[in-house]
């Protein structure tokens, strides 16, 4: 656990944006903690769209929490450097000043997320009368982050209760929020997974849209492949609190190294294509009070074998580019290894 | 032969205050025995209040829904009964639709005890096992209570639940969007082998059309509470005449980054021109 | 501003005895000042010093009558009519002069509504104005007992009160507003938790010596007037239990005093019906109560044991005949009763009544006899007196007779023409009842008083109650306060006589 | 879309409460009566004094109208209501409407002065307590919460005023005011008086007077209130808008004042409103104590006394209090919650 | 995911619970509890009867001592065999009322649950009506009614503690009435009395197991309140509300008489209060941690 795992990105470390370093997240007492998240790192530089994917429970929201700090409890070791400054060192006050203007951050469900008693104006622009700006100059500026979000009569709708808006309305104003003090990094925690088909799409289109126009990276949070393939240039999988696999989209969908991005890409139905039977991914994820020994994943993998039950795999390179964490890749089998997956995959 | 036909059935909801709410106009729609058919469309098109009127639950303002040449809307005694024996409901989300408090055993034999198929208790526990070795757990499941499972698990539960009674039509609202995609990819198989080897009727409802697309042979559209195009599922899919099929289809995500690269790209274009 | 209320007694030679003001606390709700209602103690304490009656009997001076509104007064021979002479010179708050038509409104009123003080005037037919300063009380029975339940009638000023007539016969507005002639004026502000009543000026036997100002506070709980008395915010505690008022003794600054009351409290049994209908019964319920004890802890040894039927306040009393406490004598007695248990009834809210019926619950207990405590609430004891079949077996009460003269009281009592209201134990003995009738129209007192001592011995003997003690009501105050004694006008005491030091 | 704006609905709302309020105040005089009526005992012999004649008891009975059967009497008593008129006492003789003016002030004070205590004083611990959930500081204030709720109310009345008004003398032993002061009676409430007559010294020395028995009675009220309060601050301190309001960089203070709060304390106005009617009636355990004369007093006086008409009035006064409670209640709700103004919830 | 903090939970307590050892209360308070049922049970097996219940008038409010270690009453009774014997009826007649009237409660929820909209609309309006009469009041009225003892004062308090009950219960089975499960079963064809007995019933009632252990506290003192105001237990009953009663004359004099039987009542209030709180924290979805 010593070793620093290697790196997916060529780019220099110094220029990130955002740079996870061994990130592990215990929650829990001394003696019986509960190791939720174990040496997690990501590089992610201005402009990069990444993708942070991975099954329920896998640890997905609570590195994405812990990067902003949102969790008191939980205890947090490593390294979160944003912007040359490391986030885990800052004072709590400090903390409050990244949040929401340095780094902004979409959630999953759109009705939970706003309060339900603050017009949507209030709460579009409560960031920015935190740092100090004037009344009419933060309305204003509310009213063109919602336009630019294709809210109609913005100024109007400010005076609107959450509750009057429609789903999809609402997680416009969700990300509106999270836009509206210019922050350099979005973190997107399953903007879409409450949503319609319909309404996901045209979210993820404004996604999309924001973040091309105002350079902004992002770091999506999903556990559902197929909507990352459009979006993100980089996707990350995670399974029982670990990085498992990262490489390019398209790296990935064409070679997924790990068994376990093998079995998620199979799972997905697709449209344009029938199969009698979906293949699944048998059983389910392990509690991280009580993962096996050796590879979190080996229980369900199909091509587990001796060593998987008893070592944690290391992240290497992966044959096709990127990283991954399984026994299948020492070096040398990589490639064969990665031929087998694809044949499993047709 | 169809088993379940709606016909123009309208619902109209009346809240104390507020504009009524056309929630279906005119649905016809017919379920052929022993097939699959989807039925799609976005939130609050009216999917649920379609079901919610197959259950008797909402009266429609007017149509005729029937069953097996039963109407259930004005269904009593006996043919309640039946209806109630013969059409089985699994339902969106496997954890508030199982009630917390029964074990396993109690929760999917519930369905022999009131209809009196087995009222023994060690046989019906028996066959309970047997039902849920067949959705793929084990009788060892028997007196857990459903918190303790997964939520696959749980929807497996919901599922072996109504086939406990062996029902002609099962019904499902929406059984996978709550869960995982690997889960749902579980459930979808397990739903299809069962529908294989019990030959039942399957009423599907979805607003995912690859979902759809994987297990049904027919489907229909729905938008605003009207069918807008109904058929055999490969045709709909491969060639929608309805503009609204159209925009749902291409919603759905591909996990195929070049074509989907593609299509974000026509969608900024729209958006951009829009 | 606190200094009012902290302040304990060391501070208060500036504060309080300075003043003339003073206060008085009370129990129990102030519901009227309408001297209709001068029956219920709180109105009377009020209404004894706003209003006058036409006579009053002196407790210090062997109850002789004497002369308040009226100066003289003549009972015809036929005991069928009474003279008075008015008193001259006397206005009321509001300045009229006070005549005779003001004592036959009143009277009349009083009989009219029926109410309250009118049983005083049973028998009452008429008032003669014979002119301004004289009137004849008529009765329409020969009545000897009458003139003495006269000294908590009081007179209201006629013009006055029938300008507020109403549709209730002023009852309403004399609820807060009075029309008298006494030595002090009430205010017009009077409500449940008090009233206050300002020295009246022109009152015909002013006296500067009385406080300015009377302040009546109610103050339910005997712990809190015992605290307020210590640190100075009352000067008058008249709702205090035996034990704070004992516990008061010897606190510098004020003075304790048990007021021997015409009051006792007694034990009436059901003379009619019932296992207590056999006056072995009777007796021996009578002789069971630890009298003793009771006195010396419950009662803190103040007042008397009683010496018989009536209250030693009273003048004509036969030899007395002290209640004890005969165990065996009791036992065999209530051998007669067998298993039956009996229903005691008292009326909860007062203390010392329970504790009483506590002590004869245990006392009779230790004689293998099963009492039950069951309190009684006010409206369904009067209910109970309606018929010989629903008096209680046995009902503690503290019965008081309120004129100095106990004929009436004795009447009402122990005469069976009155079972049904005022015989309260259905009691019932013609040689009893034919010295009542007798004593009626005996007007010479002497005589009378033979008659009474008759009817005493005879309703003793027969065990009619078991009189326990008499009442001794303790009032602690200001020891510079002087005057704070027994009185025939008001229970226990009358703020008419109250002075300063 | 008249028909369907919100301050139509709103009013729809309230008239409609309104006429339920009116059925309810009918459901419960009749409910009284009967009860009163089953109370045994003689109003008429009450009435007519312990010493009147059977044919004076006769009279009274006759013109108090309690020789009518149940029902007219009943008929006769909203008769009378029509025109205002609650009947007479027959013990005070004073019409019963004139005499609950007498008394309702001082309870309205008591009660006031304890519910102004309860929030003020729960609300903030509540809050601590949930904020610190399962800390030492939550533990202690529970504590003591349960402690405090768990004493006699009379008796813990007997204490405090011995403790503090006769021992340590901080505050007065009894009564509504020192006796020093003189203060002309307008509205019945001291304080209330005092600050009209332009004497802030006399409105001091009657809020200190009524501070202990108010405390007394707030306390198992105000227990009630931490619970619910607390459960509902805990509940809604895991709603995901506050974790998007910290993550938009609300700073704790505001978090609570502008996030929290509001969202928690519906329940418990709803609580403070049904406990109002509870309040006036529980004042007379300390009413008696601390040398005051309530509406509680009246009514157990009443009772004790079969006072029909007194009960009824009073119990009617109050039930009209609690109507209107409520109703200030349900505008307040509207006021919190636009969800409720457009009747989604309602 | 929704509730995030929740989460957090069950680490925060463990913190406490090392450092404090504060969570001993869920030991503690339940041992209170079985400890006052026992007492409740035994007690008044055990109390001399003589020390009880006969008075012993010259020997009247004697201070602790070796012979009375709580002193004596006015009636010189041994205080600390009368708390000892009161515990049954003080006890015993809470669970009585809050039995009774959660009985009462239940079936008037049931009937506003299951008897469509106009039975609701008008037990509802009832239950309003109770509520708008103070409880004290209301309770004195009924006693007064029924004559003043421990027994009326039982059936009063029933009477008075049903509607809140009703209320909350109704509320909650509603809300459980709405949840998919409920549909499930009766399209499934169960019977009402199935769903009422197995469905509806068994998800509403946590609430009222956690109402009840509090209630028990309250109810303690409430009697208490109700015997101040002279309804309640008649001597020589040794409830405590009665004995608190019967020596609050003396409160200056011979405290003990009247602080004694008061610390009892303040003690099983708060042993059944922090039990309630227990239960609260193990049944209340929004409190329970995973
Ligand atoms: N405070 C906490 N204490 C203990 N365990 C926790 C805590 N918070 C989260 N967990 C656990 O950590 C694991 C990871 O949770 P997380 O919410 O990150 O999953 P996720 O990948 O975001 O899943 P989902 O797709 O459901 O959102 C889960 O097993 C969860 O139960
Ligand atoms: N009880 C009701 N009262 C008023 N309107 C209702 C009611 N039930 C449903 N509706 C309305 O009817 C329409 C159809 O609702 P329905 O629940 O059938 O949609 P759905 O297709 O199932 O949506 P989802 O995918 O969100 O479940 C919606 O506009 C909804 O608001
Ligand atoms: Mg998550
Ligand atoms: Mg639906």
């Amino acid at each position: 656990m010593t070793a620093l795992p290697e790196q997916t990105d060529t780019r220099p470390e110094v220029d990130a944006l955002l740079s996870v370093r061994n990130l592990t997240i215990d929650a829990g007492t001394k003696p019986d903690p509960i190791r939720l998240v174990q040496d997690f790192s990501l590089d992610m530089f201005p402009g990069d769209r990444v993708a942070l994917v991975g099954e329920s429970g896998s640890g997905k929201s609570v590195t994405a929490r812990s990067i902003m700090r949102l969790d008191p409890d939980f205890r947090l070791s490593g390294s979160v450097r944003f912007q040359g400054q490391d986030l885990l060192k800052l004072s709590d006050r400090q903390m409050v000043r990244v949040r929401g203007h340095k780094i902004g951050m979409v959630f999953q469900d759109p009705m939970g997320a706003l309060n339900p008693l603050i017009t949507i104006g209030e709460q579009v622009m409560e960031p920015l009368r935190i740092a100090g700006v004037s009344r009419s100059e933060a309305e204003r500026r509310a009213k063109d982050v919602l336009d630019e979000l294709g809210v109609v009569n913005a100024a109007a709708r400010m005076k609107a209760y959450p509750h009057e808006f429609s789903g999809g309305m609402r997680q416009r104003v969700v990300l509106a929020m999270a836009l509206i003090s210019n922050p350099s990094l979005i973190i997107a925690d399953e903007p879409t997974t409450a949503l319609d088909v319909r309404v996901q799409e045209q979210v993820l289109t404004l996604m999309d849209k924001v973040s091309k126009e105002r350079g902004l990276a992002v770091l999506l949070i999903t556990h559902d492949l197929g909507t990352v393939a459009g979006f993100t240039d980089r996707v990350a999988v995670m399974y029982s609190g670990r990085k498992v696999d990262e490489a390019t989209v398209d790296n990935l969908f064409e070679h997924p190294a790990h068994p376990y991005t093998q079995g998620l890409l199979q799972a997905v139905p697709r449209i344009d294509q029938t199969v009698p039977r979906l293949l699944t991914i048998a059983g389910a994820p392990p509690h991280p009070a009580a993962r096996p020994a050796g590879c979190a994943f080996n229980p369900r993998c199909p091509k587990a074998f001796d060593l998987c039950r008893q070592e944690v795999p290391e992240l290497r390179p992966a044959p096709g580019g990127g990283v991954v964490a399984c026994h299948h890749y020492p070096e040398a089998e990589a490639e064969a290894e990665a031929e087998a997956g694809e044949e499993q995959g047709a | 032969m169809s088993l379940l036909e709606l016909r123009d059935v309208c619902k109209t909801f009346h809240a104390f205050g507020r504009e009524p709410v056309k929630a279906l106009r005119d649905i016809n729609l017919t379920v052929e025995e022993g097939t699959i058919t989807g039925l799609v469309g976005e939130s609050g098109s009216g999917k649920t209040t379609i079901i919610k009127s197959i259950m008797g639950l909402e009266k429609p303002t007017s149509g005729t829904i029937t069953y097996d040449g039963i109407n259930i809307p004005e269904a009593k005694g006996d043919e309640l009964r039946r209806v109630r024996r013969e059409v089985q409901f699994v339902f969106q989300d496997p954890t508030s639709s199982l009630n917390p408090r029964m074990t396993v055993e109690k929760l999917v034999g519930e369905g022999l005890l009131v209809h009196k198929l087995e009222t023994d208790r060690s046989r019906r526990r028996a066959r309970v096992a047997d039902l849920l070795t067949m959705v793929g757990l084990s009788d060892r499941d028997l007196d857990r209570h459903p918190r303790s499972f997964s939520g696959g698990q749980r929807q497996r539960i919901a599922i072996a639940r109504a086939l406990a009674i062996g029902p002609k039509l099962l019904i499902c609202d929406e059984p996978v969007s709550a869960l995982d995609v690997s889960v749902q990819a579980q459930v979808l198989n397990l739903l299809q082998d069962m529908q294989e080897e019990l030959g039942f009727t399957v009423l599907f409802i979805a607003h995912d059309l690859a979902v759809v697309r994987q297990i049904c042979s027919r489907v229909a559209v729905i938008q605003s509470g009207q069918i807008v195009e109904e058929g055999p599922s490969e045709t709909v899919l491969a060639n929608p005449t309805h503009p609204y099929t159209q925009a749902l289809l291409r919603a759905v995500p591909n996990p195929n980054p070049t074509v989907a690269r593609q299509r974000a790209q026509e969608r900024l274009a729209e958006e951009k021109v829009a | 501003s606190l200094s009012g209320c902290t302040a304990g007694r060391a501070s208060d030679g500036s504060a309080t005895s300075g003043s003339s003001s003073v206060v008085v606390g009370f129990k129990h709700e102030f519901n009227t000042m309408d001297p209709l209602h001068a029956d219920y103690a709180q109105t009377n304490m009020v209404d004894n010093i706003v209003y006058e009656p036409l006579v009053q009997f002196d407790a210090a001076n062997d109850n002789k009558m004497v002369g308040m509104l009226a100066t003289a007064n003549r009972v015809s021979p036929d005991a069928k009519s009474i003279e008075f002479t008015l008193r001259e010179n006397v206005v009321f708050h509001d300045g009229t002069p006070f005549t005779a038509k003001d004592v036959k409104f009143s009277l009349d009123r009083y009989v009219r509504l029926g109410q309250g003080i009118a049983s005083q005037l049973a028998g009452y037919k008429s008032t003669t104005i014979v002119d301004d300063s004289h009137v004849v009380v008529n009765l329409s029975a020969p009545n000897a007992f009458f003139i003495s339940g006269l000294a908590d009638v009081y007179i209201m000023e006629a013009a006055a009160v029938s300008a507020h007539a109403g549709t209730d016969d002023s009852q309403g507005w004399l609820q807060s507003h009075e029309a008298g002639t006494g030595p002090y004026e009430g205010s017009s502000t009077s409500s449940p938790d008090g009233t206050t009543a300002t020295r009246f000026d022109k009152y015909w036997n002013f006296d500067a010596t009385r406080p300015k100002q009377l302040v009546f506070r109610r103050i339910d709980e005997s712990a809190t007037e015992h605290d307020e008395l210590k640190a100075g915010n009352i000067d008058v505690a008249l709702g205090l239990t035996a034990s704070d008022a004992e516990s008061l003794k010897g606190t510098s600054g004020l003075a304790v005093n048990f007021v021997k009351t015409p009051g006792q409290t007694e034990l009436f049994f059901n003379n009619s019906t019932g296992p207590t209908a056999d006056p072995k019964i009777r007796e021996g319920l009578k002789l069971a109560f630890d009298y003793a004890g009771g006195y010396s802890r419950i009662l803190a040894g103040e007042g008397t044991i009683s010496n018989g039927i009536l209250s030693p306040a009273f003048t004509c009393l036969p030899a007395p005949t002290p209640s004890v406490q005969d165990k065996a004598k009791a036992k065999q007695l209530l051998a007669g009763l067998g298993s039956t248990s009996l229903d005691l009834r008292y009326q909860s809210v007062d203390d010392t009544q329970t504790q009483l019926a506590t002590l004869f619950q245990s006392n009779l207990k230790d004689l293998g006899v099963n009492i039950n405590l069951v309190p009684i609430a006010f409206p369904d004891y009067l209910k109970t007196l309606s018929s010989p079949s629903t008096i209680p077996s046995l009902m503690l009460l503290n019965d008081y007779i309120m004129t100095s003269d106990p004929g009436a009281g004795l009447d009402k009592l122990y005469n069976s023409a009155n079972i049904g209201s005022t015989n309260k134990g259905a009691y019932k003995n013609a040689k009893v009842d034919a010295l009542l009738d007798q004593a009626r129209v005996t007007t010479d007192l002497a005589q009378r008083c033979t008659q009474y001592k008759q009817v005493e011995t005879q309703v003793e003997s027969d065990s009619a109650a078991a009189y326990m003690y008499q009442v001794a009501f303790p009032v602690g105050y200001r020891s510079d306060l002087k005057g704070i004694t027994a009185s025939w006008s008001a229970t226990p005491i009358s703020f008419q006589t109250l002075r300063l030091g | 879309m008249a028909n369907n704006s919100p301050a139509r609905q709103t009013a729809v709302f309230l008239v409609r409460k309104a006429v339920s309020s009116v059925i309810t105040l009918i459901g419960l005089s009749m409910f009284v009566f009967l009860m009163v009526k089953l109370i045994p005992g003689d109003e008429a012999r009450v009435a007519a004094g312990e010493n009147a004649t059977p044919a004076q008891v006769e009279a009274v009975r006759k013109s108090l109208g309690l020789d009518q059967p149940f029902f007219v009497q009943l008929l006769q008593f909203f008769g009378r209501l029509l025109h205002g008129d609650l009947g007479t006492s027959i013990t005070t003789h004073q019409s019963v409407l004139q005499g609950i003016e007498q008394v309702m002030p001082q309870t309205i004070e008591l009660v006031v002065l304890a519910i102004i205590i309860i929030i003020s004083v729960v609300t903030p611990l509540a809050t601590l307590s949930a904020l610190r959930r399962d800390g030492a500081t939550d533990v202690a204030i529970k504590l003591f919460v349960i402690l405090s709720a768990a004493m006699p109310t009379f008796w813990l009345a007997l204490l405090l005023q011995y403790l503090l008004g006769t021992q340590i003398g901080i505050v007065p032993i009894s009564g509504r005011l020192s006796r020093q002061f003189n203060i002309p009676t307008q509205t019945g409430a001291v304080v209330v008086d005092s600050l009209l007559a332009g004497n802030p010294l006399a409105a001091w020395d009657g809020l200190q007077h009524l501070i202990v028995p108010a405390i007394v009675l707030a306390l198992p009220f105000g227990a009630q209130l931490y619970r619910i309060l607390r459960a509902e601050l805990i509940q809604v301190l895991s709603r995901e808008h506050l974790t998007v309001a910290r993550a938009k960089g609300v700073p704790q203070r505001q978090l609570v004042w502008r996030h929290v709060l509001p969202n928690s304390i519906g329940p418990g106005i709803t609580l403070v409103g049904i406990q109002f009617g509870a309040m006036t009636g529980a004042a007379v355990l300390v009413e008696g104590v601390f040398g005051l004369v309530g509406v509680g007093s009246y009514l157990t006086n009443a009772v004790a006394q079969k006072d029909t008409f007194a009960v009824l009035g009073g119990v009617l006064v109050i039930g009209v209090l609690v109507v209107v409670s409520n109703y200030v209640v349900d505008v307040l709700q509207l006021i919190r919650d636009p969800r409720l103004r457009a009747g989604q919830l309602g | 995911m929704s509730n995030t903090l929740t989460k957090i939970a069950p680490l925060r307590r463990r913190t406490v619970r090392a450092i404090t050892g504060v969570s001993g209360v869920q030991v503690i308070v339940p041992i209170m509890v079985a400890l006052l049922v026992i007492l409740a049970i035994v007690g008044p097996l055990i109390a001399p009867f003589d020390a009880v219940y006969r008075s012993n008038i010259l020997d009247s409010l004697q201070a602790p001592s070796a012979a009375h270690w709580l002193g004596t009453d006015g009636q010189g009774r041994d205080v600390f065999w009368r708390i000892i014997a009161g515990a049954q009826s003080s006890l015993l007649s809470s669970v009585l009322i809050v039995t009774g009237f959660s009985v009462l409660g239940i079936l008037v929820a049931t009937i506003a649950t299951l008897g469509g909209k106009r039975a609701d609309e008008i037990v509802m309006r009832i239950v309003d009506a109770a509520l708008a009469f103070p409880p004290i009041i209301f309770a004195l009225g009924v006693a007064a009614a029924l004559g003043p003892s421990l027994s009326s004062a039982v059936i009063a308090m029933i009477l008075t503690g049903w509607p809140v009950t009703a209320r909350l219960l109704r509320g909650v089975m509603k809300e459980t009435m709405s949840q998919p499960f409920i549909e499930n079963a009766r399209v499934l064809g169960v019977s009402r009395t199935r769903l009422m007995l197995h469905h509806v019933l068994p998800n509403s009632l946590d609430v009222l197991v956690v109402k009840w252990a509090g209630d028990i506290g309250n109810t303690i003192l409430i009697l208490g309140g109700l015997s101040f105001v002279g309804v309640g237990a008649q001597p020589p009953s040794a409830e405590w509300g009665a004995m608190v009663t019967g020596a609050k004359n003396v409160i200056a004099t011979a405290p003990w008489a009247a602080l004694a039987p008061g610390f009892a009542i303040a003690l099983t209030a708060l042993a059944f209060g922090l039990l309630g709180d227990i239960l609260q924290v193990r049944f209340n979805p929004a409190l329970r941690r995973r």
